[in-house]
């Protein structure tokens, strides 16, 4: 009876203009393969496009996939497409991002984005030595992760008087905006101390303004998310620290907790909600093998 | 008569450069009043401002006696009351149909839309009226030049107007036409319709002209009653001097054959088409509207395809396949719709004017200096009136494009040119000039012209040969020193 | 060719005659080739042409077919009009604001339409008092309407919308039919009687053939272009009210990248880029095209770097298909 | 009025003349509006008018500034390029491997502009060939390009470029003037050039101004059009090449929403959407407009919502007192 059913498995990124992503996917593919599963990856282009990610969804559910991996792009938004698709027989978990009722989901294997980029704010404060003034780089005005992202921030960053934040910046997560946006703020502020930037993007283009100005041992860096392209400038200290979250091991336990499903398992109580805490990755930490597994790129996406 | 139109002291400038200076105007009931003038002379500006398309910068104008106000004048004003103008370069929609065009100021509405069977009606009515012929719900882009000027007479006639202006009405329709057009002109002049009638064609002054007044350089050079009015006395009121009358120069033909066509052919359009063209031959090629004449000439230069048929060129067979092989092989085609296929309307003359010789130039860069001056030998040549070689060309008046075109082409050092209806729209001593240049053209004896017009009189005067077309078929060959205008016609409506 | 004009040939209903109308019609050959690809998409998928997909497909075009309906107007005019899909957002957000001061469905939804109508009259306004081509007019109401949205609700979604705000783009008629459908279908039948049948309509194309023509011939043409603006704004804020109910929140950064899609759609379908000519249902269909590929994508689980490239490469052979049809 | 020409009054230098002659250059007139708004800027922050700050704009404006060359050519020519976006990341992405196969900067480079001629190439194919309108063309296009170069590098940004390359992006003349900015102004020049005096340039604009008129001229339309379109390409790899060299890296994601900003410039340069007409040193003023407000919206610490709004009303603005002047 097994014999006609679906063998796939589609994880469906919050978009696919990110490298983040493709850490998950690895992880999803991997555990897949051992499973004997194939991964589709579908998504829509960015993170903004609600509406597009609920057909998505809704399209997937008609091909009757045997599981769904998902990250939602808006909690209350996914909702009625999550629904659907459990009603309709599909497994799905949430991986990064969940939606609002957590009891519609499998599984919910999660990272809260918001309490990382508390932690970094309040990383960077530490580092600034709790004054001056820094700038808030985001990801795009009005998506769930830009708000959450920047808004963690800004919630460390009144603990601290003597900090000034200045207007959060919208990149569209492009790194040349950011880097045009940095430079100018860089400009107009000569007191800056130093930079948050939401998504990994962003620290890139950031780095390269200060490296530009010659700032980039002095103004600190901390920026969200690990990219290869991210690591060299670590490295060499432009990017003071990197909030890493586990996407690897988002997509690995998810295909592992999906299959269990599919075999006719069932999800313990007190696995279904999994929050995958942060790391911060600092250059005191970052030769650990913890530190490494969560950066290096796997070799083959 | 009473007066229905006064226009006092008008003045218009476009940027900078005045066009119309102080100019009065009066127009009666049931009056033609012919305006003329040379070239860029400012009558279509002053008609423009009557109908609405222009603003004046200066002047008033009284209707019936009440004076207008001009501050809030606009086309819509103007139909309301009561003014419909034929425009020289047409002002038609091309992707809606005759009908639509005809209604399209005042769509019939019964409840819930358009009322599409007055509208069909309307249309029949309207073409009937001036005795032509073509299916109402003809998409307009799809009608040649003439079946358009027809189409802008049809409708400014519909409108029931007090005053109709018609700006060059017969530029581009063959004789024919224009008569039911001089009948209908007779016949709503007696319900004391007033009509603004302007033409480069003096001999049609004298039929339905009632009163004249001559445009020079934007001002009123003087008005006069038409019967009484001399032509030389006019042409010389026009041109600001004594008009040498044209004398055909002698040509060297030679017994070489420039091009010759065999049995051409494109189904539904023309057919079993064959004749020769001498080197220093000007061949004219006359028929009514439809015959085929300008389709035939598309063909031979590769804008169209050919269905059938063999071509030799200079004793060679040679079989162009587009506009850029005919240009190479040293063939060059004016058109008839000048804004259409003719000219970059928003580019400068000199661009214009240098643009096929550019084309068959084989260095691919060329100094603007040189350029220049090319394009200003011609603007001399043709006396086109323009502020300069840079302005652009949609800012010319409709006669002074038309050499704009005709520069382009000389310009172009072809061996043979198909001329299309190359002295629309230009004036009489422009004309003159034309026909010279033409001459000049084939007066080495190495170059020929094929020379296509609906304007019988031209044919007569400019060709060695005449050919006539109708339905599509060559119907007859006359020779220009033995035949007549009566004949000629006789054998465009096929009568023999 | 000639599609914007009503039937010539009414009165010899014979089968060739009907034949060849319909060939010439833009929107029916589009058809084709819109039955084609499902044709070949059901071959592809088991999943593809079942009764839920179908109305799954209409559902999920609803909202870019209605703004490529407005977008229509401006573009059937020779103009274009790129702000729609901030307009979009940005009525979305004045109606979801007007929802929670008033709690009715009704003010909201007529807040909405009343955003999309001013902003659309802006955009005209800018295009006739001050002169600008609609591409920088609409270009500089892009960053505006965008930035309102944002700013009115200070970047936050709005949530809780009622159930009956949500039927509009949840509820199915008899159970079956989605309401969004039913709504599109509505709105096109209108639309496309007023293109054809009203004097707006017809002074639309005649503006987008030749407006100096139009002018000339005593038509207000300024007045003309402000209406079919505020159409194009109209219908992006309908869109905006059927996006928010199926989501059941109203985004400030929806609506991003919709101008495309809906532009897309309407050139697609075969009008011009010149105006003068073009078939409302032809947008419709390319709206469904757009749509149709997207879910059949989906569905076929053609991986989402493959897609962009496939989608590029059937939009440009379904356009390459029609314009061989043309030719005849 | 006439802008696209060389002076009328060469022969009369007076100071009149010379004046008026400038009055009438389009690029000149914008660089009025260009130079008020930096007057205003200056006075309102004392970091905007510095040598520092000036040089970060023609900086910042380079790699838009450079596909707005490119989207020039097409405009002037009556069409457009949709796809510039996603044909700046192929390229990139495509000179990225390039580089790592090779370990060639020179190789990498030609790898790039050989990609970009490439896309080019194929959007004047689909037009001349499957006489496809070039919205839908490059539509699709756009969506070719971006997945292509998503799948090359299977989306994950290439990074590790050699100092030389960096140097393209990050260099400095003298120390001082920006290797980009050198770079645009060279380009710029020649760009310029070929426009006013070679016969290619001429077709251009007199293709944009009446295609049919330029065919019977006897000028070989279609491949006109393909070499516009490649250089339309070509211009968009060269910005691919400075961008990555100034970020470093190159990214599959880049580009995105390049193509309106770029065509944003051109036209608010003052080209006419219908073509035949438009100065590419005015391309080149919208460019720099458009990132000068950015810059001075990002110095006066204007909050990122409020910005799109400010953005948006001051290009209709610039736009419409560019407008003023054209009236006389
Ligand atoms: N819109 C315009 N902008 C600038 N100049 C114009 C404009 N319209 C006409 N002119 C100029 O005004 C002058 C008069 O033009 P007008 O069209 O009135 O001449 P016309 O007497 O009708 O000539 P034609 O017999 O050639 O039609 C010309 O020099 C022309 O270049
Ligand atoms: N036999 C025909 N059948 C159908 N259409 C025809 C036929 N002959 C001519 N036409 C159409 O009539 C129009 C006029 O043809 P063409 O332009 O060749 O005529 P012409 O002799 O140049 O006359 P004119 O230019 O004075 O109208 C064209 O649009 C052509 O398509
Ligand atoms: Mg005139
Ligand atoms: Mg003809």
């Amino acid at each position: 009876q097994d014999e006609g059913k679906s063998k796939t498995i589609v994880f469906i990124p919050k978009s696919t203009d990110v490298t983040y992503w493709l850490f998950l996917r690895k992880g999803a593919t991997d555990k897949a393969s051992e499973l004997g599963y194939t991964v589709d990856y579908q998504g829509v282009a960015t993170e903004a496009d609600v509406a597009g990610q609920v057909n998505l969804v809704n399209n997937i559910v008609a091909t009757k996939p045997a599981g769904i991996l998902m990250a939602a792009t808006d909690a209350k938004a996914l909702q009625p497409a999550v629904e659907n698709g459990i009603k309709a027989g599909i497994p799905i978990i949430m991986v990064d991002s969940g939606i609002e009722d957590k009891t519609i989901p499998l599984a919910n294997i999660t990272t809260d984005n918001f309490d990382g980029a508390y932690q970094a704010g309040l990383l960077l404060a530490e580092m600034i030595g709790g004054k001056g003034k820094v700038a808030n780089i985001g990801i795009t005005a009005g998506s769930q992760t830009g708000r959450e992202r920047s808004d963690g921030f800004i919630e460390a960053m009144k603990k601290f008087p003597d900090i000034q934040v200045l207007p959060v910046q919208w990149t569209d997560a492009i790194a040349a905006t950011a880097m045009n946006i940095a430079t100018d703020l860089l400009n107009a502020n000569p007191d800056l101390v130093g930079f948050y930037s939401a998504a990994a993007p962003m620290g890139v283009g950031i780095a390269q303004a200060l490296k530009a100005k010659g700032l980039d041992q002095k103004v600190k860096l901390i920026t969200f998310d690990p990219s290869p392209e991210t690591l060299p400038l670590f490295e060499e200290g432009t990017i003071n620290a990197i909030i890493a979250q586990d996407p690897y091991q988002m997509g690995y336990r998810g295909v592992e907790m999906l299959d269990k499903v599919i075999k006719g398992g069932k999800i313990e109580e007190g696995e279904r909600d999994i929050q995958i805490p942060v790391a911060i990755i600092t250059p005191e930490n970052y030769d650990t093998p913890e530190s490494q597994k969560l950066l290096q790129t796997p070799d083959k996406f | 008569m009473p007066e229905l139109l006064v226009m006092e002291g008008i003045n218009k400038a476009f940027f900078g450069v005045k066009v119309l200076k102080d100019i009065q105007f009066r127009l009666h009931e049931g009056e033609v009043h012919v305006i003329l003038g040379e070239n860029g002379a400012g009558k279509s500006t002053l008609i423009k401002i009557l109908s609405g398309a222009y603003t004046l910068d200066s002047g008033k104008v009284f209707l019936e006696g009440k004076e207008v106000d001009m501050a809030s004048y606009s086309p819509e004003v103007a139909s309301r009351l009561g003014i419909a103008t034929i425009y020289q370069n047409f002002h038609l929609v091309p992707h809606l149909s005759i009908a639509e065009n005809i209604s399209l100021s005042n769509f019939p509405v019964k409840k819930g839309g358009i009322d599409w069977k007055s509208v069909q009606k309307r249309a029949r009515d309207v073409l009937e009226n001036i005795h032509f012929s073509v299916d109402p719900n003809t998409l307009v882009k799809k009608l040649s030049v003439s079946q358009q000027q027809m189409l802008e007479i049809a409708i400014a006639l519909s409108k029931n107007a007090k005053i109709i202006i018609m700006d060059e009405p017969t530029a581009a329709i063959s004789k024919k036409e224009v008569e039911t057009l001089f009948q209908l002109i007779a016949d709503i002049k007696k319900k004391k319709v007033g009509i603004i009638y302007i033409s480069h064609k003096l001999e049609e002054i004298k039929v339905i002209g009632d009163t004249i007044t001559v445009l020079r350089d934007g001002k009123n050079v003087g008005t006069m009653g038409a019967k009484e009015a001399e032509l030389n006395e006019i042409v010389s009121l026009m041109i600001g001097k004594e008009m040498k009358t044209l004398e055909k120069k002698k040509q060297h033909l030679s017994s070489e054959v420039m091009i010759e066509l065999k049995s051409l052919r494109r189904k539904g359009i023309f057919e079993d088409i064959s004749f020769q063209i001498g080197k220093g031959e000007i061949v004219g090629l006359t028929g009514l509207i439809g015959a085929g004449k300008t389709e035939l000439a598309r063909a031979i230069f590769g804008v169209d395809r050919l269905d059938a048929g063999k071509c030799f060129f200079q004793e060679k067979e040679i079989n162009i396949k587009n506009p850029k092989e005919a240009v190479q092989h040293g063939i060059g085609y004016l058109p008839e719709d000048r804004d259409v296929s003719g000219l970059c309307l928003n580019m400068p003359v000199k661009d214009n004017v240098t643009l096929v010789y550019l084309a068959k130039l084989k260095e691919r860069l060329f100094g603007i200096p040189a350029e220049k001056a090319l394009a200003q030998k011609y603007i001399n040549q043709l006396k086109i009136k323009t502020t300069g070689v840079y302005q652009q060309v949609k800012y010319l008046s409709g006669g002074n494009k038309q050499k704009v075109i005709f520069a382009k082409w000389l310009a172009a050092h072809c061996q043979f040119l198909i001329l299309d209806e190359p002295t629309i729209g230009i004036d009489v001593g422009a004309r003159e000039e034309i026909y010279n240049l033409i001459f000049d053209f084939v007066e080495s004896g190495e170059k020929a012209v094929l020379f296509l017009s609906s304007d019988i009189s031209e044919i007569l005067s400019v060709s060695d040969r005449i050919l006539v077309m109708s339905q599509g078929r060559l119907i007859a060959e006359l020779d220009p020193s033995t035949t007549t205008k009566q004949e000629i016609m006789a054998r465009c409506l096929n009568l023999n | 060719m000639n599609q914007n004009l009503p039937d010539e040939h009414r009165k010899n209903w014979d089968v060739l005659s009907v034949f060849q109308y319909l060939y010439q019609q833009q929107s029916i050959s589009m058809l084709f080739i819109l039955i084609i690809m499902w044709v070949i998409l059901s071959l592809l998928s088991p999943y593809f042409f079942t009764v839920n997909n179908l109305f799954e497909i209409t559902l999920q075009s609803a909202v870019i077919a209605l703004i490529a309906a407005g977008e229509s107007f401006v573009i059937f005019s020779g103009g274009i009009d790129l702000s729609v899909g901030s307009v979009f957002a940005f009525s979305a957000i004045v109606g979801g604001l007007a929802l929670q001061f008033s709690g009715s469905v009704i003010v909201s939804l007529m807040a909405s339409i009343g955003a999309g109508l001013f902003a659309g009259f802006c955009n005209g306004l800018a295009i006739i008092k001050l002169k600008i081509p609609p591409f920088v007019a609409t270009l500089g109401m892009m960053g505006i309407a965008r930035g309102l949205a944002l700013i009115l609700c200070n970047g936050v979604p709005i949530y809780g919308l009622p159930r009956e705000y949500l039927w509009i783009g949840q509820g199915r008629i008899a159970g079956i039919v989605p309401v969004p459908t039913i709504i599109v279908i509505i709105l096109f039948t209108i639309m496309y009687f007023i293109l054809r049948n009203t004097r707006f309509g017809r002074f639309t194309y005649s503006i987008g053939s030749n407006p100096e023509a139009t002018r000339l011939s005593g038509i207000k043409v300024s007045s003309v272009t402000l209406g079919i603006f505020m159409i194009c704004g109209m219908f992006a804020a309908i869109a905006a009210v059927i996006e928010s109910a199926r989501l059941g929140t109203m985004q400030p950064a929806s609506g991003n990248g919709y101008e495309l899609l809906a532009i897309g759609s309407v050139f697609i379908g075969g009008a011009s880029i010149y105006g003068g000519e073009g078939n409302i249902f032809a947008s419709l269909i390319g709206a469904l095209l757009v749509t149709t590929i997207r879910n059949g994508l989906n569905i076929l689980g053609v991986s989402a770097f493959y897609q962009y490239v496939v989608n590029g490469l059937i939009i440009i052979f379904a356009v390459a298909a029609d314009q061989i049809r043309r030719k005849h």
